[in-house]
């Protein structure tokens, strides 16, 4: 099953489970579908529970929190993380406040689902990763499935929430895929997940950074060094214990973001694993993620500001290596940006 | 009975705010309060024509219609004082009230920023096919934010059961409508947005209470769009805090004065009888002085308070 | 005179875009395109209108009046393709182009977000005593942000020299405006902010034009509010990219049917006398020729260029 | 001269000298003068130069964005940074962005200020020190002065800038004095400043952290302790050298933030620093920032939110002698803090 399928089956069964559950997104209802994710959604469902919105992100956001405020349990979808900027003040100041602010007597269990672009000249305002600005306020849930397995897992678990929970998902994960179980399961937050075992050195990674870690690791082991691969999965509440048990065995951690690292999410797991580690216990680090500019629409250009397999394995390698020379691996461009031909 | 319960609520949020003043200096309340004296009219006006069941959303300015629905008192006064007590254990102060439990859903110390999740409450009312409908109380300065057009078209586009009640009194803290506004019409915005629209020129509270009992049987049966209501009104004392500001510049103790001749407080008073006046007065009096006692008396929040409520 | 140039800027608009159809399927240009066939008489009418030191802000969908305000064409083609001698060095692509040099400030992805910026432009223009004037381009769907209304009661207050053009080709992807909006008479929302408004129900180039030059008289001369035109128009092509979509469901054929058999560049066309059409043709057909074989030849920009320019 | 004053110094100085600067936010020209620091602009600048605007913090931003890709210079003004979530959208994704995704064709010249509240039961939306969402951002420029010779020179810097600068202010800190030259001077960015000279510990603090810190070190050095106090001054670019340079010495390491640490400037200033003294070299750290929870308005909860000059000196007390039973220090509250009665 692919994670389009993933995220759409669990938007389904959750909605056959619970009456409250309700999807609204601008185009959900479409022969698009939210790429695929909320596909026939309106017809299984009706037009009460699946409906689209107008070109008003900060009002629409207020929407759903007051219809979680109600008692509803909205899911509230986003074609791009980047027009989350619209609706800051409502997330921020509201959804995240409102039940600690008026004393524990309301809750607002919204889910809003947000997607990274990437890719064929997305360019600047369509790229954007802002998970760690969501991961600095308190109130709020941050995740970021990488697998299908997890996509599904943790989209459960995000609805039958009680609180605001941002669910990213990254336009080059769609196609992926994975078993996934029919059934109804929940993946819980606060959890990372060992992809691959290793000792030398750990490589953490964000959302569709994880898939681009997994190639990375699998040229390391070709030069004898072994990588302990974790994908984050969520964000905030941060698993930062099984970050730092992994960085206690290998020494060294290579932080790879699908964002900015300046203040992101790969400084606070750095800060993280240091504190957790005690601050005097030694560990080599680096942080990988978008480059210090804006995302330009240029292939080349764009092809540089992203991490790829290649980069982080000869990161990786001068971590674990530090005097060897830079680790040559040729540099083939991962399938999923090959094929992706947006346009968005 | 009306005159009675209007007079009951006008008077009692009226005493609440001047107790308020009264004791702001002693420094005891430490948060910031925005008083509605000279507005009281427009919550309780509205209030009066709504049920139990129905909810309504407000401001920092949040006083007014949080009694004039029902909210607590007593939790009322001990959360200003940030007791353990107060309605929100003292997280809240006087800009965040609310007591979902009387349907008063709470304020936003951001402008306008409660506007949207008022429709989305009537959406989840509509979706579950109940009667009850929203209220959204804000000022002239939230029809301003472009939050308020996103809102109204929703609402509207949704035929959603919600009442937006403008309180215009012509301030945003110390900036007049016509220096903010291009079209001080603040209805004709409304309507051009799919709403039923209409202005109340003078704070009459029973005109607004007729108008706004047809409106809200209409939104309860679903036989309208959405409804604003502009209540042109005046704020007696300064934006923010306990004192008067007529001499700071911005405005006149003039401009003041013809509506406080108009004092609605003392219209609906006039209209009963002193010993009933008396006994509604006396039983306030009691009820305020009571409250304001439990609040003195009541515990800080333990420390650990700190940490909790901030995820269901 | 009018004719000929309302040709050659239609003409020569349909045809970039029709060589970017052509052409996308090779995979050279790698970003996306939101194409404006159908609807360049808006563009074109409106700019014609205009002087070389008049500005204009629009959207993602920024070939028509990028090209009928006087940008660059070859960088244009290059920026498309991403390479170094683009107008914005391969960074900006088809979504930001922007030609200061001749006026085009510049597109955003962001629905509506240049609105803003447009009416600061033209607070610029004002507080310099310049006799400019700006205009800015969106779509119908611009009209639900909220920046829409709070951008026109600003320019309206402020009386900025300002004529917003809303394009309303009566969908946004795929969603029709009926769906969106609660009442669809965005004129009216205009004027309720406090602006000039009128709708252009038919595509007539001729009749915007006049009516642009009107407006913008006036506006350099401060004679007049600011001023938005609806002009209903509609998009040949699907939302973004270079194919069509009246198979998907969401719109007929039927519907375009009408709009294409009053194509604006045929009835411009037919007012022109053969050798000039000839002319003015194969002078266009030269300059996208040369243009997409200079983008084509030009060199990607130096890795080290993805560092450059994120600081003045 | 208080910082108020500095500020507004800084200003009428630099409208002055350069006609394209002009001041535009909610309530610059009443009586009360955002604080005192706009207080007689518009007289003295006539209300074309100094203005009210209307309650529209997105769009009156897309209009400071306009006016300044126009060539002038706007200072545009919120009394609150909490507000500045209204209008992420056209800070972060036009303001910062312009300059790169036109080519380098366009400046965005343009100074917003924004004020961090504190105290007399601000409460969740009127208490938040939001930088760190900026400093995330590439194309942007973070700095919070804590004195008032850094307001004046910072903000006559950050005016004479070409780049969108967010310039941050604390209420707390309006008060203050110190001395401020008559004449124009500018600080420059990416310079931290080094209040109080040590060696046992560093202490870092950002905005009115910094004065906190510096209460905390007289407290560290009648216990023998030697804090050095390094005032953060400018977030983005940030002056890791300065920073790095001190914990080289010092070895330990203490951030004190206006914010939430999690994500925060805290967690990058750690990082930044680890990464300047190489991974492998260990350091002892903490950091402090406000408790991860919503700002409450009750008084004692409210204390209990901040850091203050006693738990950070027991907390750099820790980092110095780990083993030694806690600091002891009597909590007199700071004077600003104390004497604050609001309401705003
Ligand atoms: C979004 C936002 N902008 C600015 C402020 C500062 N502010 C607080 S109250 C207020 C005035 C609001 O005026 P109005 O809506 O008319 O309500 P009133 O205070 O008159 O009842 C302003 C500007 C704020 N709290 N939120
Ligand atoms: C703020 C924001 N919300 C949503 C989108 C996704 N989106 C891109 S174009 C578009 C439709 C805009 O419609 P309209 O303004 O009518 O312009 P048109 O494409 O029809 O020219 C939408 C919803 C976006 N880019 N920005
Ligand atoms: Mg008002
Ligand atoms: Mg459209």
């Amino acid at each position: 099953m692919t994670y389009v399928q993933a995220v759409r089956e669990a938007t389904a069964q959750e909605m056959a489970r619970d009456d409250r559950v309700f999807v609204m997104g601008q185009g959900v209802d479409d022969f698009k579908g939210m790429y695929g994710t909320t596909a026939g959604l309106a017809e299984q469902f009706g037009r009460e529970r699946v409906f689209d919105l107008p070109l008003s992100e900060e009002g629409t956001t207020g929407v759903a929190v007051g219809a979680a405020l109600a008692g509803l349990r909205p899911i509230h979808t986003h074609i791009r993380m980047d027009f989350l900027l619209l609706a800051m003040n409502q997330i921020v100041n509201i959804a995240a406040k409102s039940r600690y602010m008026f004393g524990g007597r309301v809750r607002v269990p919204l889910v809003i689902r947000a997607v990274i672009g990437r890719g064929w000249g997305q360019g600047a305002q369509h790229s954007q990763g802002l998970h760690s600005m969501f991961m600095h306020v308190p109130g709020l849930r941050v995740v970021a499935p990488a697998t299908p397995y997890d996509a599904k897992g943790l989209l459960i678990q995000s609805i039958r929430d009680d609180n605001p929970v941002i669910f990213i998902e990254h336009r080059l994960l769609y196609g992926r895929q994975s078993h996934v179980p029919e059934e109804l399961y929940t993946v819980p937050f606060g959890r990372a997940r060992i992809l691959a075992a290793g000792d030398d050195v750990t490589l953490v990674g964000i959302s569709h950074a994880v898939v681009e870690c997994l190639r990375a690791q699998r040229t390391l082991s070709q030069h004898g060094i072994s990588a302990e691969v974790i994908d984050a999965v969520s964000l905030s509440p941060l698993d930062t214990e099984t970050l730092a048990a992994s960085v206690r065995k290998t020494g060294r951690l290579l932080v790879v973001d699908t964002a900015w690292t300046f203040c992101g999410a790969s400084a606070e797991i750095v800060a993280a694993v240091a504190e957790a580690l005690g601050g005097g216990v030694p560990f080599a680090f680096q942080r990988m993620g978008f480059a210090p500019v804006v995302c330009p629409t240029s292939k080349p250009l764009e092809k540089l500001f992203y991490p790829n397999p290649q980069t982080i394995a000869r990161a990786a390698h001068r971590l674990v290596r530090p005097k060897a020379p830079d680790l040559q691996v040729d540099s083939a461009e991962s399938p999923e940006i090959a094929e992706f031909k947006g346009p968005f | 009975m009306l005159d009675r319960n209007f007079y009951r609520q006008l008077y009692r949020i009226r005493r609440v705010e001047e107790e308020l003043v009264r004791l702001y200096p002693t420094d005891q309340i430490t948060s910031p309060i925005h008083l509605s004296i000279g507005q009281e009219a427009v919550s309780v006006g509205v209030c009066e024509a709504l049920r139990p069941s129905d909810v309504v959303f407000g401001t920092y300015r949040s006083h007014a219609y949080y009694l004039a629905k029902g909210g607590d008192l007593r939790g009322m006064i001990a959360e200003l004082y940030g007791k353990a007590t107060g309605v929100a254990q003292g997280k809240a102060g006087s800009m965040h009230l609310a007591d979902p439990d009387h349907g008063v859903m709470g304020a936003s110390a951001v402008v306008a920023s409660t506007i949207p999740q008022a429709v989305g409450y009537a959406l989840a009312m509509k979706m579950r096919r109940e009667d009850r409908v929203v209220v959204v109380f804000f000022g002239d300065g939230a029809t301003e934010e472009g939050v308020f057009y996103e809102s109204l078209n929703f609402a509207a586009l949704r035929s959603l059961p919600i009442l937006f009640i403008c309180e215009n009194n012509s301030y945003a803290i110390h900036s007049p409508l016509s220096s903010r506004q291009a079209s001080p019409d603040i209805c004709r915005k409304a309507e051009a947005m799919g709403l039923l629209a209409e202005r109340l020129e003078t704070l009459d509270i029973y005109e607004l209470y007729a108008r706004t009992c047809r409106r809200v049987t209409e939104l309860r049966a679903g036989r309208t769009a959405p409804v604003l209501i502009e209540c042109l009104c005046y704020r007696w004392k300064e934006h923010v805090g306990p004192g008067e500001d007529f001499a700071a510049g911005y405005r006149s103790a003039g401009e003041c004065r013809a509506w406080q001749q108009a004092d609605v407080l003392v219209t609906v008073g006039s209209r009963l009888n002193a010993a009933v006046r008396q006994e509604i007065e006396q039983s306030v009096e009691e009820e305020i002085r009571e409250a304001f006692a439990f609040a003195q008396c009541s515990p800080f929040p333990a420390g650990n308070e700190l940490y909790t409520d901030l995820y269901a």
